[in-house]
């Protein structure tokens, strides 16, 4: 049985039908959505900001100052478009886009809505047609979200090297080197999750959570904090905004950008933050899981449900902003490679131990008290390999240099 | 293992492994020089001879154990050791009438070469080397198996590759390098002929492939083409090895390089495996072949006689002369060889023992010569007959056996040879013929030169023959008169085994009898070989 | 553990700061509230003093312009007509140019100022549009007949803003006084009064710092 | 309509070979590395195999060329090559005809080739389209998984070993070195001071290439 | 003819030589992170033991084996005789490269257990590669060893060299895996499964005669014939055939010396592993299809090495161009495609391997601290500083010339005979031309050490005990079963793989 | 027209044979190894292309197992060539030739 998000497919995609025009109706929901999340966000921070340091933020456009981002948006339109000379000049310009494509593409997996109490799966009827409130649900789905995060990198990378200019390079090559570590401990602490929903569609991943087994609780904590603290990081967001770290790298890559270039990073990585915050949702919270209170409405929900955690998560990771300080670059190193990955790791193993034990029948407890300490042993090598080493290099040093 | 070769010789009817005794005891020798330490220069000295003279006894009693008057190969055992089995190779070894004289003359020319000379440095391993290569000679003399044969061939060059670059003299290291590389590549081919000739008479008569000679030349399964290709694979490296004329060259700096004793060994011994193989390996293996191949053969062996000769005359170096020499007499050999009569070959067996006789006998005596007046040089030598008369008087003989002088042994050869060639081809005996009388002409002139005139200088002062070197010589001198005299042991153990060669040829080879003299020439007094071989 | 716990309280600090009350009031709109007194030491933009009879205390030497390390001032000199002076003695700055889109308000160009021509006022809240109303000429920079800065129409400020002046300090006596010959003190400004130096810094009480 | 798509992907694939092959600055080479990547993933997706396609990209995309562009950037190589001057004299169009022999030679060889169905013998077990047993068809992700963890079981442990290998492998080779390092030898500083006598011993020259088909 | 229990279980045996050396490898890592200091003679004896530890599982299911041959994990693993042997030879050679690392890595103060661990991991690889019986398996196999040999060869980080030659060979050596693999793919075009077995199957098509018997025929298509055309080409490089030699001598000069001892053994004996299994899969036809061009190779192989290794000043490249020169002679065996020819390339994989890592261990000692000189002058009368040592290379290199009482000669004979047998005799007679040549530069650094008077500064090396062994077992095996063949030739024999 | 399995197997022959030339004339270590990488890419192309037409998992488990090889090569390759790099600044591979060759 085809469904309708399937359909996206090219295979036993009807062109002609009315399919196309729901197809580009919902790419332009999406798109508009994300953008105006995007001015909503931007807002959001700052104020949030400014009231976590006991500030007021911005407050002249519009009520609350919430047309603030629209302002700056256009300021930015108006401002005048610099090349360096030192450029390259066609990646230089290639690479905003790179930034931002990625960052649409992302969202198109995500599930915002649609019933799926009672074993529903979570389709809707609109003007009598069958469909999920979902761009595509493609089979390996959540891998679209690994694989445009990957690629999402580029558009970093590339402005800082064509920049032609120091700061931005470096801001680039540490860019490159914290998204590609932390992308290793965020595709373990998924995999946990695919574990326990045994498909990569996030249709199904939402399936399986429904009526409140969200994932956050049924694969203990772990999972998530490792999500949330790798996912942090893979937006460059604070505390490991080492890419921008204003003090040291001026901007970071998009130093030499100004104007429309510059906003399209600046849209680019706020449009990440919200789709990290939808993924999450959607991974760990039920995406659009929730309560119906009144039938009447009830394709409203899930929709608010989902758009409620979406914001609880926009929330921390302004919280995250305003109270942790930015790391330095080897404890960042440090957190993903010697802790995060490796708890990553451990407790995916754990987990499929578990599952193990219990398709065998296995004693749960027993189970879980040999694999923990299991656990607990291998972590405790590997931080006295970590000892070990850093005792040898603290010698080797002082031999060169005594 | 060694022992569970002796073993199986013990349990063959020759009661006593005697002939793997004959490798065995050198090797075993050559290994206890080894590990004898350093200094023991006396120890060395005295196991080198203990082993090659219990070698030189062992093949004596080999000739005395032997049955003159049967052709075939003898005191095999009868349950070869089998080495590889999927290849069919095994330990097996066997002497006939053409390889017991060359086994004796092995045994007898080893210990004199090491009582006749010392080395001046490296003792140990000079000695190690020269025993080990005993074991090697040996080794190609009594294998009846082609991949032993090949084995032996090619480890000779590893000893006497270090003797001539240890202790040779002057450009001995190019004179080793050539001779190594020069006789190995003659044999990289025999490699591939040995190989085709198991494979495909394996092929061709569907047994399990054997590298048996005897199996082998009886089974006679090549076909002619194949036949002639592999023998001409085999006669490069023997050619290279005896040497026949166009692949010589490596023959003149070895011997001149060499230690003495080295030249002694390379003349006396090494020569004639390239002749045995001619023999053992050309004729009864490929006899077609060998006979089709034969007028190429004769005409380049009647050249090494008079480009030897011819070269010889015009050498400055005493040792070189001689060196030359060797290829003419080898030349006579390999014409002998050639011309398949039961004289020719009779006489080339004879020959391959008289040549080492006598030239190893020059080489001792050039080589005494050189310790005496470090120089080798003709012109710088001259009235040593009057220093040292008794030295005169055995180099004379020993020249004079190299001559051919009749009544000695280098007569006998010549002539049988002479003699069967001519029956084969008049021609050619006519011109080689020339080559006795040239050889007559560059000793007599270098002896001339050398012995006779003026001593002056240093030459005047030069010592005697000391007992020991005499005690040396004198053996060889004995038997080059003795088989000049009485030849008939030697040619009565030959001439069955040759007989029966010549019969293989003949039952092999369609079309082709032994060609026989319209007249027959008056016999020499002590030839009676041509009765004695068809009393059976 | 107990890291995990700072870090928990650590969250909890800021998340209390949400309902704590804002110390930002909204100075903005007139009446809105009232702006928070200035630092003393806040450099704002630059003026130019005249003397008190008018005549303007640059002499045009370019020192100002030498040390600026932003190279932002842009500074050119001609010589007085003795009939109609702009400054006492034989130079005054004809052209006097500061940028400031380079200004760092270091305050180097008022030590250097051989004349206490150049002084910073504490008036930094000026927005331009346009390149070039960044670039603030002679005309703009000086002083006004009442010895006050020009109010620019891009310039945010208030009445009696223009009062407070940044502090400094000068190596030298600017008063001319051989007895204050290396010796720290307060200069007095026109139009500003002669502000109480800071403590430990009077002659009186040092008696030099030699 | 898939073979339009096909088109379009195979033309984005060959102009971004053809880059790689002709692009003077390592950088644009890597550009045009992840046009091609991303064309091959186009080309898996319209044969259905999802899923490696995703990780296509998530693996060449994401991971292997970062880490070109990440070292070209750390070690600042990111010069233009000059590709007007060819290294040794005739390699190029040596190299270009061997290429040309072997695409040559292999779409003679695919010429012959019958055309390529499912095999009779083949096991249904393995079978692309197999459905499951509600009749839907399972995913490419559910076999390969099936798959890589039953019958390839074997060699998916080798490759943990073989990333072993090359952790440990670019850990001893990123690993700081203490002591005195061998000098380099002559001949390369000279080259990389680009003085004239290097053409001349180099009359073999290094070249990478030499033992091609 | 090959047999498999029960599918589902794994027959834990067959992959014990293979657990036992990776296994070994990894745990070293693994002690190596959680301890302060290890000492280097421990490193040494864990390595070496689980080498030979793998050796020993080896000889046992070499004695289990009751069938001809044993699959495991769905088949895509095959214990029969040929892989056992093979994967004997991999444990001994891998365990007396380990040996000489101790020493090296001493000496060279190059601090770090990752050598012998990569020898480890990569001579698991090659062993991977023996026991394919699925081509992704071999394919990942040949990978794993490859990596690690990469890495082996840029190991000496001071020397410049040794990472260029690191370098040069991964470029190659990555170009060259990729036709392996295309290779592969196209095989899995034409039978639609990668697994050697079904390959075989899938190959060999039957049709009824007239007279109602069933004949078995061969009948190729395009992508097959492209398939092996471009695994042969790929193996070629891995085992240096010309014209996928050019890697070798700058390889082997710059790598480090126990690497290239390594290199010169295990790679060479998988890499001919390989050639062999995948030409047998498909029996005696592939080889008449693909007989011309690999007898090309081999002459080629045979001349190049030998020939460019005349002119060559440094030892070590010119030991690099006679290791080409002996990957020609293995060929010949490998052309031949008859039993005697696979025994033949087997004896000579099991004997060669002994005799390179002994005559590289020498060259260990006698390039001296740096590991840059191997010129001729270092063996100038190495007899009389150290007359062992030159006894010991003596016989090597003589083994290596194919002079007989040695391994080497036994060798040469079995794969000429190999050749003559088929009916190559052209191959045969170049193979022999070839030895004689190459024989002259064996003869160039004999002549070195015997008879030219030492430099006047030469001081006498100091042999280090384990080195010392590897050079004594290597030129020890050399002798004894160059005089006493028949027990490896047996074993070579009874390892053969079927041709049909 | 119908798509084929021989429409990949034709494209990966091009991308292939463009990969090798690269390999060969390409100077630069790292541009060296993208040439490799296209030549794999190339082979995925194969297998897919012959899965799909086989109507067979086997080649696309192949795809799998070359992409790790591809990601193992590529950390690798790119270890030495940071090696190397660290010690002289060199950016193509000609230029490297200590050793003959």
């Amino acid at each position: 049985m085809m469904t309708i998000a399937q359909q996206a497919y090219l295979e036993d995609f009807d062109w002609t039908s009315l399919d196309l025009l729901f197809l580009v109706v919902k790419v332009v929901l999406i798109f508009t959505m994300l953008l105006v999340s995007v001015m909503l966000m931007v807002w959001f921070e700052r104020k949030v900001v400014s009231d976590m340091q006991n500030r007021i933020g911005p407050d002249v456009a519009g009520p609350w100052g919430i047309l603030q981002t629209l302002a700056d948006g256009i300021k930015l339109f108006f401002k005048e478009d610099l090349t360096p000379d030192n450029s390259d000049r066609f990646v230089f310009k290639l690479a905003p886009y790179l930034s931002l494509i990625p960052a649409f593409l992302m969202f198109s997996i995500v599930p915002i809505g649609g019933n799926f109490q009672d074993g529903g799966d979570g389709s809707v009827e609109i003007f009598g047609r069958t469909t999920f409130l979902q761009l595509v649900d493609p089979p390996m789905g959540i891998l679209v979200f690994l694989a445009m995060s990957g690629l999402g990198i580029y558009g970093v990378m590339l402005a800082g090297w064509s920049s032609g200019s120091k700061y931005p390079l470096l801001g680039s090559v540490r860019a490159t080197a914290q998204m590609v570590s932390y992308e290793a401990a965020l595709g373990l602490s998924l995999a946990a999750v695919l574990l326990e929903s045994g498909s990569l569609s996030t249709n199904q991943i939402v399936q399986e959570q429904v009526d409140g087994y969200w994932n956050v609780l049924s694969l203990g904590i772990i999972p998530f904090i490792i999500f949330l603290i790798a996912g942090t990081a893979e937006l460059n967001r604070p505390p490991f905004d080492l890419v921008e770290a204003e003090q040291e790298l001026v901007g970071g890559f998009h130093t030499e950008y100004s104007s429309l270039r510059f906003s399209l990073f600046f849209l680019a990585e706020f449009m990440n933050v919200v789709t990290m915050a939808a993924i999450i949702v959607t991974l760990f919270f039920g995406g659009p899981d929730g309560p119906i209170l009144w039938d009447t409405i009830s394709w409203f929900w899930p929709i608010l449900w989902f758009f409620l955690k979406v914001v609880v998560f926009l929330f921390t990771f302004v919280w995250f902003r305003a109270t942790l300080p930015r790391l330095r670059y080897d404890q960042l190193m440090d957190l993903g490679w010697k802790i995060l990955i490796p708890a990553a790791l451990f407790w995916f193993l754990l987990l499929a131990g578990i599952r193990v034990g219990r398709d065998a029948d296995w004693n749960p407890a027993a189970i879980l008290i040999i694999g923990i300490s299991v656990m607990t042993l291998l972590f405790a090598a590997l931080f006295r390999a970590v000892r070990m080493a850093q005792e040898a290099r603290a010698e080797s040093d002082l031999v060169e240099y005594g | 293992m060694f022992a569970d070769l002796l073993a199986a010789e013990a349990g063959a009817a020759a009661g006593f492994p005697t002939l793997t005794m004959l490798i065995v005891v050198p090797a075993l020798g050559a290994l206890l020089i080894a590990l004898t330490p350093k200094g023991r220069v006396e120890a060395h000295r005295l196991l080198a001879v203990l082993a090659t003279t219990i070698t030189g006894a062992a093949s004596v009693w080999v000739l005395l154990d032997f049955d003159g008057s049967e052709g075939g190969f003898q005191m095999r055992s009868a349950d070869p050791q089998v080495w590889i089995e999927g290849l069919g190779i095994s330990w097996d070894l066997g002497v006939d009438g053409i390889s017991l004289f060359l086994i004796v003359l092995t045994g007898f020319l080893f210990p004199l070469a090491i009582l006749g000379v010392k080395p001046e440095h490296d003792d140990k391993a000079y000695y190690a080397w020269l025993v080990v290569l005993e074991a090697g000679v040996m080794g190609v003399f009594l294998t009846m198996d082609l991949f032993f044969f090949f084995v032996f061939f090619e480890i000779v060059l590893v000893p006497m590759y270090f003797l001539i670059g240890n202790w040779g003299h002057g450009n001995r290291k190019y004179a080793a390098t050539k001779f190594f590389l020069y006789t190995m590549f003659g044999s990289a081919l025999m490699l591939v002929g040995i190989l085709a000739t198991v494979f495909l008479t394996a092929s061709a008569t569907g047994n399990d492939p054997t590298f048996n000679i005897v199996t082998l030349a009886e089974t006679q399964a090549l076909s002619m083409t194949a036949g002639r290709w592999i023998f001409l694979s085999f006669a490069l490296a023997f050619a290279v090895k005896v040497p026949i004329f166009p692949v010589h060259t490596w023959l003149p700096d070895a011997h001149t390089e060499a230690p003495t004793a080295g030249s002694v060994i390379l003349a006396g011994v090494m020569l004639k495996l390239g002749t045995y193989g001619f023999l053992r390996f050309g004729l009864y293996m490929f006899p077609e072949a060998a006979v089709w191949f034969a007028p190429v053969m004769m005409v380049l062996g009647t050249v090494g006689i008079i480009y030897g000769a011819v070269a010889a005359t015009m050498q400055k170096d005493l040792k070189r002369l001689v060196a030359y020499s060797s290829v003419a007499h080898l030349g006579f050999i390999v014409l002998g060889t050639f011309a398949i009569t039961t004289e020719a070959l009779t006489g080339s067996v004879m020959q391959m023992v008289n040549h080492g006789l006598s030239t190893g006998a020059l080489f001792f005596l050039v080589g005494w010569m050189y310790e005496r007046r470090h120089t080798r040089e003709i012109a710088a030598l001259g009235g040593l007959q009057k220093a040292a008369p008794v030295f005169a008087a055995a180099f004379t003989l020993v020249m004079l056996s190299s001559v051919g002088l009749p009544g000695l042994n280098g007569f006998v050869g010549e002539f049988l040879i002479l003699l069967g060639a001519f029956v084969a081809s008049p021609w050619i005996a006519s011109i080689a013929a020339t080559g006795v009388i040239l050889a007559a002409l560059y000793l007599l002139w270098a002896y001339q030169r050398v012995f006779h005139g003026p001593a002056e200088g240093e030459n005047a002062e030069m010592a005697e023959l000391k007992v020991s070197e005499g005690l040396v010589l004198l053996p060889m001198l004995v038997l080059i008169v003795f088989l000049g005299v009485y030849p008939k042991p030697m040619l009565e153990r030959i001439e069955p085994a040759v007989e029966e060669l010549v019969s293989h040829v003949e039952l092999h080879v369609p079309d082709w009898s032994e060609p026989t003299a319209d007249v027959i020439l008056p016999s020499d007094d002590d030839h009676h070989s041509d009765d004695d071989g068809e009393d059976h | 553990m107990s890291d995990v716990f700072d870090y928990i309280r650590g969250f909890a600090v800021t998340f209390n700061k949400l309902f704590e009350e804002r110390v930002t009031g909204d100075y903005r709109h007139d009446g809105g509230g009232e702006k928070s007194p200035k630092p003393d030491r806040l450099h704002g933009r630059h003026v130019l003093n005249r003397y008190e009879d008018g005549m303007e205390k640059c002499i045009g030497c370019e020192l100002c312009a030498g040390v600026c390390p932003a190279q932002c001032i842009y500074v050119r000199g001609a010589d007085n007509t003795p009939d109609n002076p702009v400054s006492p003695g034989e130079r005054y700055g004809y052209v006097y140019e500061i940028n400031y889109l380079r200004c760092i308000h270091c305050d180097l160009c008022v030590e250097a100022c051989p004349t206490e021509a150049i002084t910073e006022s504490k008036l930094f809240e000026f927005s331009f549009t346009n390149r070039n109303d960044a670039i603030y000429t002679k005309a703009e920079l000086v002083v006004g007949d009442d010895g006050r800065p020009q109010k620019l129409p891009w310039e945010d400020w208030r009445t009696g803003e223009d009062l407070a002046t940044s502090g400094w300090m000068r190596a030298t006596a600017s008063s001319g006084n051989a007895d204050y010959e290396n010796k720290v003190a307060w200069s007095g400004e026109l139009g500003y009064g002669v502000r109480h130096p800071e403590v430990g810094q009077h002659d009186d009480e040092t008696g030099g710092d030699e | 309509m898939q073979e339009f798509v096909f088109l379009v992907a195979a033309i984005i694939v060959l102009a971004g070979s053809v880059g790689v092959l002709l692009a003077k600055n390592p950088v644009h080479a890597a550009l045009f590395l992840i046009q091609t990547l991303f064309g091959v993933a186009v080309l898996f997706l319209i044969v259905e195999a999802h899923f490696l396609a995703a990780i296509q990209v998530i693996v060449y995309a994401g991971a292997i060329v970062i880490l070109f562009l990440f070292v070209i950037m750390l070690l600042g190589v990111d010069k233009s090559e000059d590709l007007s001057v060819d290294p040794i004299v005739g390699q190029r169009p040596l190299a270009f005809l061997s290429g040309g022999a072997i695409l040559g030679l292999l779409l003679a060889l695919l010429n012959t080739v019958d055309p390529i169905e499912p095999l009779p013998s083949a096991d249904p077990a393995r079978a692309l389209d197999r459905t499951d047993a509600s009749g839907q068809r399972v995913a490419d992700v559910n076999q390969l998984a099936e798959t890589i963890f039953g019958e390839h079981v074997l060699a998916f442990e080798i490759t943990g070993l073989l990333l072993t290998v090359a952790v440990v492998g670019a850990v001893v080779m990123a690993r700081k070195i203490s002591g005195d390092l061998q000098p380099v030898p002559e001949s390369a500083l000279a080259a990389s001071v680009g003085l004239e006598e290097t053409s001349d011993d180099d009359a073999e020259p290094a070249d990478a290439g030499e033992g091609d088909a | 003819m090959i047999a498999q229990a029960d599918p589902t279980q794994v027959d834990y045996l067959i992959l014990a030589p293979l657990i036992m050396m990776a296994f070994g490898g990894l745990l070293l890592l693994t002690i190596t992170s959680l301890t302060k200091r290890l000492s280097s003679s421990f490193v040494t004896t864990w390595s070496v033991a689980a080498a030979l530890g793998s050796v020993a599982f080896a000889v046992w299911l070499w004695i289990d084996l009751d069938t001809l041959a044993q699959v495991t994990l769905s088949s895509s693993i095959i214990a029969d005789k040929f892989s056992v042997f093979l994967t004997v030879v991999i444990g001994l050679s891998t365990a007396l490269a380990l040996m000489l690392t101790h020493h090296y890595l001493d000496r060279e103060e190059l601090p770090g257990i990752e050598m012998p661990v990569l020898m480890m991991l990569s001579a698991s690889g090659g062993i991977i590669m023996v026991m394919a019986h699925d081509l992704i398996v071999f394919f990942l196999g040949l990978e794993t060893l490859s990596m690690a040999v990469y890495i082996l060869a840029a190991m000496h980080r001071r020397r410049f060299e040794s990472q260029e030659a690191g370098m040069k060979y991964f470029v190659l050596g990555a170009f060259s895996s990729t036709f392996l693999l295309y290779g592969i793919a196209l095989i899995y075009g034409s039978t639609g499964t990668m697994n050697l077995a079904e390959i075989g199957r899938a190959t060999w098509l039957a049709r009824e005669l007239a007279d109602g018997s069933i004949e078995f025929y061969y009948e190729p298509d395009g992508l097959m014939l492209g398939g092996l055309a471009l695994l042969i080409v790929g193996l070629a490089f891995k085992v240096g055939a010309v014209p996928f030699h050019s890697w070798t001598p700058d390889v082997y000069q710059g790598s480090p010396t126990p690497s290239v001892a390594f290199m010169a053994s295990v790679v060479k004996v998988a890499g001919f592993a390989g050639l062999l299994r995948l030409l047998s899969f498909l029996g005696r036809p592939t080889i008449d299809d693909w007989g011309p061009p690999l007898e090309v190779i081999a002459a080629a192989t045979l001349l190049v090495g030998a020939f460019s290794a005349i002119v060559q000043t440094d030892v070590k490249r010119m030991l690099a161009y006679s290791s080409i020169s002996h990957a020609g002679f293995i060929l010949l065996g490998v052309t031949a495609g008859t039993d005697n020819g696979v025994a033949a390339s087997l004896f000579y994989l099991a004997t060669y391997s002994f005799l390179v890592i002994g005559t590289f261990a020498v060259l260990t000692l006698l390039s001296g601290a740096g590991d840059a000189d191997f010129s001729l002058d270092r063996f100038r009368g190495l007899s009389r500083r150290q007359p062992a040592l030159a006894l010991a290379l003596l016989v090597l290199l003589l083994a290596q010339a194919g002079v007989p009482l040695t391994t080497g000669f036994v060798a040469k004979f079995e794969v000429i005979g190999a050749a003559v047998d088929n009916g190559t005799y052209w191959l045969a007679i170049i193979a022999m031309l070839a030895a004689v040549v190459a024989a002259f530069l064996y003869i160039k650094v004999i002549v070195s050490m015997f008879l030219d008077e030492p430099a006047d500064d030469a001081a006498a090396v100091e042999v280090p005990r384990l080195v010392g062994a590897v050079v004594a077992i290597a030129a020890i095996v050399t002798i004894v079963f160059g005089i006493f063949p028949g027990p490896i030739d047996d074993l070579a024999r009874e390892a053969f793989v079927f041709f049909i | 027209m119908e798509l084929t399995p021989m429409w990949y197997l034709a494209l990966s022959a091009m991308v292939f044979s463009i990969g090798a030339v690269g390999v060969l004339i390409r100077r630069n270590p790292l541009i060296m190894f993208m040439c490799v990488e296209l030549m794999l890419n190339a082979v995925n192309l194969t297998f897919v292309g012959l899965a799909w037409g086989r109507n067979d998992i086997d080649g696309m488990v192949a795809v799998f197992f070359v992409l790790v090889v591809a990601a193992a090569e590529v950390v690798v390759g790119l270890a030495i060539v940071v090696a190397i790099m660290r010690r002289r600044d060199l950016a193509t591979a000609d230029d490297i030739s200590v050793l003959r060759g």
